[in-house]
């Protein structure tokens, strides 16, 4: 059962696609630490260091992917996930400060000590252990899309209704999180975090091991929503995206179908954002902000959606474009990116995936080409 | 095996190439000195940070028509951090070691610099931070140019008290950390002040918060009990205008409730009718006002750079003092290295400018005055208070209980959280 | 501020005709003249005493220029003049006559200083002086400085005042002004108890901190009336303040309902998911204040008018900008939703960087003007002009809205095109033009709506950002392409987020208001005013 | 699950649903029986599809009886539940999956286990595999089994359709307007295919071409503003008055 699964997942897209992603995983904290700085191969730890950040972002985009580009569903709420997967491991990294925060308390967070609580809110139990943390990671965005998408997916609210929602609801945690009272920080969030998994998080091997550990889940990732994407269960995502009440018709129980994706994306999501935390160094509600889920949208756009491949070309070339133009044209950038997103839409609808490929078939014959196009255009039943 | 090893040597050049291309003109002259400059120029905070990215470009191309420094050239290395706290980090990180500056001036809101802190601790520079602040706070790698808790909320409330017999009190607040923090320390000062817990009005608002009908009406009906009243506002910079707005529509006149503002400087009113906010005051460490030969010629040398309408602020006084103190510092240890000015910089005296000379303190804070101005019909304050000395900024408040027994210094004690109780510096492995 | 000294000029002429001096103007002069020494905030203090005991209404002038801070010494040779005007040579004014006596250059001039508690001074005796001043308003406002800060030894001139006081209003108000008086003298039992009685009458919450005050009074008599009187007054304003939570709540319905009544045009009508909506606001709020920049510049007189004026022009201005974005983007992607999404995100970027490059990052100050400003009562009902004049403008644009699409032909092609666009184009119409028309329209009514929004908000490049999610919330909780739906669903979440603020506080509230939402859409998948039928669902 | 009332597979009784005051269905009264194919036809807004949509559980009537094989109660199923009750729909307007292949289109809608597990982790068997091999011969698309549905021709697509409701194996079809937009060819193949399916299944057929309907041969429903107008054969309804008058309108 299991192998056949693997064996579905395991296409030659994906083979290569975690091959390199091991490659890198290795490559590149192996250059970073044993190469000399002066070495033309060396990658510098800040470059290690943003790129370990762009492939948390990249599997982010994938796990969007996943309910948006195969299923329909137009989360404008993903960061959500992401975040609570961050201050999940941000609560852990907290606890592992002990007595060397700047009170020198040895259970509260330095921003419970200087507003005055007396003792740990019972939500925070737990967190000191790695293993319940993780847990967490899984299980806290796993059940807010379980109970959201119950609800949600069994009432048939679909489309541009649904994507509202979920916007609504990463805004409703934005403000939730903002909120002092609710032990998690506030406005700061949670930061100057000292270890993991009783390592420094600023040692450079720390970093090399993160950004390994990155890569790694993102090669998981891939390989895991190739699987899903290959199974049968993957083409019935894609009917109800394409012809949901036809999928009802045959005898689909699209609301579990949608539940279901949706709940692994989440989890995805969720890993993401606990590998970002230490990573950044902080989390704070400024990621539930609905405009960082709307960038999401635009990495899996801009890379194309409805591949595996596109959403993580699209997150590493947007953020790497954002690192480049806010230092190159501090004052200008905004409107290079602006215009990248609506170049991307009028010229590359089916992303720069899509451009690839099409490139590619177009090399081999007319026809070929048509049918990529096809693969690759998602109808929406809305459109109807 | 060929495989992964073509793959492995391509992912490394690939890197390489996205290395190079990320890390901007690296290559430029290298006999100039490299000042990095922090300030979101998008998104929410570019409406407060922007002026200080100017001011600072200002700065620097005056010191460089001076003759530069050690025989250089400064050069300003600017970077959009976009009211993105974690891009913050990333930028500090890119200015650091990708631009390799000697010091970075930057941040406005406490977040982005909780960000960038341990950023500046691994890779050790220096950071000027230039705003007002909830204390609680003294590394070794930042200077805090702006007004700590003590600098700034409780002269203001002690003029309230003591000009205007205020015995009622609104703290309100947009709710993040400096204004819970400030609204903390205020709270335990009124208390011993003998202030009746009932007496006390604690509210707090999201950011941007732009509905502001019930609180103000809240405030008018807490301030019709008989006693005189007052609002203790730390709400955050864009929520103000229709505060304000709100305020002179429901007709609550500086006369009645006076509001004192510890947000709200020159750059704010300049977007506001001021006509019916005349008598609300504000608590700063600098007015454009404030009439001194220093200031009129940094007045004078922005306007003519920025354009005629331009105002100067609190914060940019602060860039100003934590510039010149840098300066000092470098020349006085012939370097641009981050010990060697760190060490230089407690002890540096500068003028500032309001007549005074700020002094770095040992707690990496410093002295300044406390005025108290009276917004006036033409968005500019009039000064009705001003502290005797300079006041010197405190890093651990001594109204909080858990820091009253922290005391920071990087001189003697090298710490920044020493407990005098326990004689141990705290958070030290 | 010019107004207020051309006030005090009317004023000071209706002195000299009412009453004949009652002092040495001389003295008065001296007395004004000692400003020019003050140079500490307590000698202002005492020079103001020293002219309040002289007991001249025509010291008023001065006064109040003095709390306005238009009195001003000349540098040269002491003289205090009230001065006039803004513009550099400042007029200067006799601070007794008012007359005109020349000017002189602002930089020789220098502001004899106020502060708040020499504001309240004045404040007290210009209302002392004034008691018997021949403008009604001014014998009020002086009736009601005295309620505000009663004195016991003022009674036996308000006893005066009113055996003498014909206008039945002003008379009312100095005798629940002389009850205040009353409660805070040792005047007798009855007298307190009678005073207690006009004060209920009176009701409002400023009577309240003087009843609570007797309340504890030895005397059981006035103890107890004061008591009574309490509880009547308090549950007065309870009443009061449900219909002060429901008025709150209209007014910020008014301005969800205009946030949003553009959206419901471009995503409700036509579908486009318009994230630069926000943005089609804030160039209206530019609009208005490049439109007051210009007047200020050039007319100062018309500044009443800017509002009108600048409404057209940021029609104009976002409708075209809207019609660009149409004719140049949004046409490509008719089909695919989603994507517009992204398109118009850009879009927005670009607009706000556009115009925080033009107009730099920080707020712009739009003002109010004269019309707009203040506020009244009805009852103990508080309504601000501001806010009034948004919920009549937004009520306004809706039912315009409402008739241009119901009624006119372009409505009508409006509806027909998005209902069955190849219907309607194979009937005639040219329905890229109307798609382009349909869209310029939502964009201009969000321009109109940042005029308004201008009156209360921040104009600045951030401006859009804070009402996009709320104008997204409102239409679709008030149901896709319904403009009722929009009407019923902005006033609704007004309503209810400005009676959950009291209970849970801003933030909660807005949470609340999100949950709610949430909840409600998996009750009607399809919102508050949902269109039924099979078309829909197919 | 009540006790059975009835002997038809389908038992529509007193069934009505209005929409914002317009009544679609209004007193619908229908029975099909086992293997029966009963054709229906009627003016536009006659209330043809909605009478499919309460069937199909993609609308809840009003009021009245819906029983399927006499003690199923129709009304408390939703889509898929009663597809896998054993009622296939084929939509006025061909509904095929157009990203999938056509072999792949007739594989989702074979009839076995759709949960969540089974469709992540289970592959087809030979049997299923052989039958899939039978339907495409069946529709005629064996050439193109691999060819994405998209490019099929409007045609095709209908007959893949009816194609992936026999791979459902369902006891009743509803197929409605199924030679919409075909040649006169392809109606003659349509009609011989799906006379070849009743009497094994019951068919509920929607049509407005006349001739199809009479090459069908089967017992004809008028239905006229939601409700029975007249039953029987083609030429004894097309006899009725009311039937031409409902037709051509006053």
């Amino acid at each position: 059962m299991i192998t056949g699964f693997l064996f579905r997942a395991l296409d030659r897209k994906a083979i290569l696609v975690a091959l390199i992603l091991l490659a890198i995983a290795v490559a590149v904290p192996v250059s970073n630490l044993m190469l000399p700085v002066s070495h033309p191969l060396h990658v510098p730890t800040h470059i290690m260091a943003l790129f370990g950040k762009y492939l948390t972002y990249a599997l982010l985009a994938l796990a969007l992917d996943l309910v948006w580009g195969y299923c329909g569903i137009l989360s404008l709420g993903h960061g959500a996930f992401f975040a609570l997967g961050g201050y999940a491991m941000g609560m852990y990294l907290m606890r592992q400060i002990g007595t060397r925060g700047v009170y020198g308390h040895p259970i509260l967070p330095d921003f419970m000590v200087f507003l005055n609580w007396k003792e740990l809110p019972w939500y925070w139990y737990g967190f000191d252990q790695f293993w319940f943390a993780a847990l967490m990671i899984l299980l806290v965005p796993g059940a807010l899309a379980f109970v959201f998408g119950w609800f949600a997916f069994r009432s048939r609210v679909s489309g541009v209704y649904l994507s509202i929602i979920t916007q609504a609801l990463t805004y409703a945690l934005l403000l939730a999180f903002f909120r002092n009272e609710m032990g998690f920080g506030g406005n700061n969030g949670l930061t100057d975090f000292k270890d993991i998994l009783g390592y420094s998080v600023q040692a450079q091997t720390t970093r090399a091991s993160l950004f390994a550990a990155t890569a790694i889940a993102l090669a998981i990732a891939f390989v895991i929503c190739s699987g899903i994407v290959n199974s049968r269960f993957g083409k019935v995502l894609v009917c109800v995206r394409d012809a949901e009440s036809r999928t009802r018709f045959i005898g689909y129980r699209v609301e579990h179908i949608k539940l279901f994706a949706f709940v692994v994306s989440a989890m995805m999501a969720g890993v993401a954002g606990a590998l970002y935390v230490p990573q950044v160094g902080i989390i704070n509600p400024g990621e539930f902000a609905p405009a960082n889920s709307i960038e999401v949208v635009i990495w899996t756009a801009v890379g194309g959606r409805g591949s595996l491949i596109g959403p993580i070309i699209g997150a590493i070339a947007v953020n790497g474009g954002k690192s480049y133009f806010t230092a190159a044209f501090p004052e200008f950038w905004l409107f290079a990116l602006g215009g990248l997103f609506v170049a991307t839409t009028l010229f590359l609808p089916k992303g720069i995936v899509g451009l690839v490929s099409s490139g590619f078939a177009k090399l081999r014959g007319p026809r070929e080409a048509d049918r990529v196009e096809e693969t690759l255009q998602p109808g929406t039943e809305a459109a109807q | 095996m060929r495989f992964i090893r073509k793959t492995l040597t391509g992912v490394l050049a690939s890197a390489a190439i996205a290395a190079s291309a990320l890390v901007p003109a690296a290559s430029a002259q290298e006999d100039t000195i490299k000042v990095g400059i922090l300030h979101s120029l998008s998104g929410t905070m570019a409406i407060s940070e922007t002026t200080l990215k100017d001011v600072m470009e200002m700065l620097i191309d005056e010191q460089n028509a001076k003759g530069g420094l050690l025989g250089k050239k400064l050069e300003a290395v600017v970077v959009d951090p976009a009211s993105d706290w974690p891009l913050f980090a990333e930028k500090a990180r890119e200015l650091i070691t990708g631009n390799g500056v000697a010091a970075v001036f930057g941040c406005w809101t406490s977040v982005s610099r909780k960000s960038v802190l341990p950023v500046f601790e691994e890779l050790n520079s220096i950071l000027f931070y230039p705003v007002q602040y909830e204390g609680e706070e003294s590394q070794r790698n930042v200077f805090y140019t702006g007004a700590a808790p003590n600098q700034q909320a409780i002269p203001a409330v002690d003029y309230l008290m003591e000009e205007e017999s205020v015995e009622r009190w609104v703290l309100a607040g947009t709710d993040y950390v400096y204004p819970r923090t400030t609204n903390k320390i205020l709270e335990a000062y009124l208390k011993d002040k003998g202030v009746a817990e009932e007496d006390i009005m604690i509210n707090y608002t999201p950011f941007g918060h732009s509905d502001w009908q019930t609180i103000v009406a809240d405030i008018k009906a807490f301030g019709s009990a008989g006693k005189k009243t007052a609002v203790v506002s730390t709400i955050n910079g864009d929520a103000n205008v229709p505060f304000y707005k709100e305020l002179g529509n429901q007709g609550i006149e500086a006369s009645d409730i006076p509001v004192v503002a510890f947000s709200v400087g020159e750059e704010e009113l300049a977007g506001l009718d001021t006509a019916p906010l005349v008598g609300h005051l504000a608590a700063w460490n600098y007015f454009q006002s404030v009439d001194t030969p220093e200031n009129e010629a940094f007045i004078a040398a922005w306007k003519e750079r920025m354009g005629e309408e331009r105002v100067t602020n609190d914060p940019m006084e602060a860039h100003y003092i934590g510039f010149n103190m840098w300066v000092k510092a470098v020349e006085a240890a012939g370097t641009t290295d981050a010990d060697a000015v760190i060490d230089a910089l407690p002890g540096i005296e500068t003028p500032n400018l309001t007549g005074g000379i700020s002094t770095m303190l040992p707690n990496h804070h410093i002295t300044k005055p406390v005025l108290i101005g009276e917004i006036q019909a033409d968005g500019q304050f009039e000064v009705v208070s001003e502290t005797e000395d300079l006041v010197p900024g405190d890093a651990w408040s001594d109204f909080l209980p858990e820091s009253k027994p922290l005391k920071s210094d990087w001189v003697e004690l090298k710490c920044g959280n020493y407990n005098t109780e326990t004689e141990k510096c705290l958070g030290a492995m | 501020m010019r107004l207020i000294v051309i006030l005090l000029g009317l004023l000071a002429t209706l002195f000299s005709a009412a009453l004949p001096a009652t002092a040495d103007e001389a003295e008065l002069r001296a007395a004004i003249a000692k400003f020019s020494e003050a140079k500490k905030f307590s000698q202002t203090e005492a020079v103001i005493e020293e002219i309040a005991a002289l007991g001249d209404p025509a010291a008023a002038p001065a006064l109040n220029a003095l709390s306005e801070g238009v009195l001003m010494v000349r540098e040269s040779d002491g003289a205090v003049f009230i001065i006039r005007g803004t513009k550099d040579p400042l007029e200067l004014l006799d601070p007794v006559t008012l007359e005109a006596v020349g000017s002189a250059p602002e930089d020789e001039l220098s502001k004899v200083k106020v502060k708040n508690s020499i504001r309240r001074q004045i404040a007290d005796v210009v209302s002392g002086l004034t008691l018997r001043a021949s403008d009604p308003k001014v014998r009020l406002q002086a009736a009601a400085t005295i309620f505000s800060r009663p004195d016991p030894e003022i009674i036996e001139t308000l006893d005066a005042v009113i055996a003498d006081e014909a206008d039945p209003r002003v008379k009312q108000a100095f005798i629940e002004a002389r009850a205040a008086a009353v409660l805070d003298s040792d005047l007798s039992s009855e007298e307190k108890v009678e005073a207690v009685a006009v004060l209920r009458a009176r009701g409002g919450r400023d009577v309240l901190p003087i009843l609570t005050s007797v309340s504890t009074s030895e005397d059981e008599a006035v103890a107890g009336a004061a008591l009574n009187a309490i509880s009547a007054v308090e549950e007065n304003l309870m009443f009061w303040a449900a219909g002060q939570n429901i008025w709150y709540g209209i007014s910020l319905g008014s301005v969800l309902l205009l946030a949003a009544i553009g959206l419901a045009i471009t995503f409700g009508v036509m579908g486009v998911i318009n994230m630069a909506h926000g943005e089609m606001v804030m160039l209206g709020a530019y609009t208005t204040f490049v439109v007051q920049e210009f007047i200020r510049n050039s007319a100062p007189g018309l500044f009443d008018y800017s509002l009108a004026i600048a409404l057209p022009l940021a029609f104009l201005v976002s409708g075209s900008v809207g019609l660009v974005l149409e004719r140049g983007i949004i046409r490509f992607l008719y089909g695919r939703p989603l994507e517009t999404l992204l398109a118009t995100w850009g879009v927005s970027l670009v607009l706000q960087q556009a115009v925080r490059t033009v107009f730099g990052p920080t707020n712009r100050e739009v003002g109010n003007p004269s019309w707009m400003s203040g506020s009244f009562e009805v009852g103990e009902l508080l309504i601000t002009t501001n806010r009034l004049w948004i919920v009549v403008f937004s009520l306004f644009v809706f039912a315009v809205l409402l008739l241009v699409l119901k009624r006119t032909r372009f409505g009508l092609q409006m509806r027909a095109v998005t209902q069955n666009r190849p219907m309607a184009s194979s009937m005639g119409i040219a329905t890229p033009w109307v798609d382009a028309f349909t869209f310029a329209l939502g964009s201009g009514i969000a321009g109109i709506a940042g005029v308004a929004l201008s009156q209360i908000d921040n104009v600045s490049p951030n401006l859009g950002q804070g009402y996009i999610i709320d104008s997204f919330m409102v239409v679709v909780f008030g149901g896709v392409g319904n403009l009722w739906g929009t009407l019923v669903g902005a006033m609704t979440l007004g309503v209810a987020n400005k009676f959950l603020e009291p209970y849970a506080g801003a933030v909660l509230a807005k949470i609340f208001i999100l949950v709610l939402i949430i909840l409600f859409i998996q009750k009607r998948p399809r919102g508050l005013f949902a269109l039924k039928g099979r078309s829909v669902e197919a | 699950m009540t006790e059975k009332l009835t002997d038809a597979l389908l038992y529509l009784d007193g069934v009505s649903v209005a929409f914002d005051g317009f009544k679609a269905i209004n007193d619908l009264s229908l029975t099909v029986e086992h293997g029966e194919m009963r054709a229906i036809i009627g003016p536009n807004g006659a209330g043809k599809t909605t009478m499919m949509d309460i069937i199909t559980g993609k609308t809840r009537p009003d009021k009245g009886t819906v029983l399927f094989e006499g003690e199923i109660d129709l009304t408390r199923h939703d889509e898929s539940a009663i597809a896998l009750l054993g009622i296939g729909r084929k939509f006025q307007k061909p509904t095929v999956f157009e990203s999938h292949t056509v072999q792949d289109n007739l594989e989702l809608a074979l009839k076995r286990d759709h949960g969540i597990i089974a469709t992540l982790f289970h592959d087809t068997s030979k049997e299923q595999k052989d039958r899939i091999d039978e339907i495409l011969d069946e529709i005629r698309l064996t050439e193109r089994r691999s060819h994405l549905a998209a490019d099929l021709s409007h045609g095709q697509k209908q007959w893949l359709e009816i194609g992936m409701l026999l791979a459902q194996d369902p006891k009743l079809l509803l197929v409605d307007e199924p030679v919409a937009g075909m040649t006169d060819a392809e109606t003659v193949e349509t009609a011989k295919l799906l006379r070849r399916i009743a009497g094994e299944k019951a068919v509920i057929v929607v049509e407005h071409d006349m001739t199809f309907i009479r090459d069908l041969d089967v017992k004809v429903t008028v239905l006229a503003e939601g409700s029975v107008l007249a039953e029987g054969s083609l030429d004894h309804v097309s006899a009725d008055e009311r039937v031409i008058e409902s037709y051509l309108g006053r």
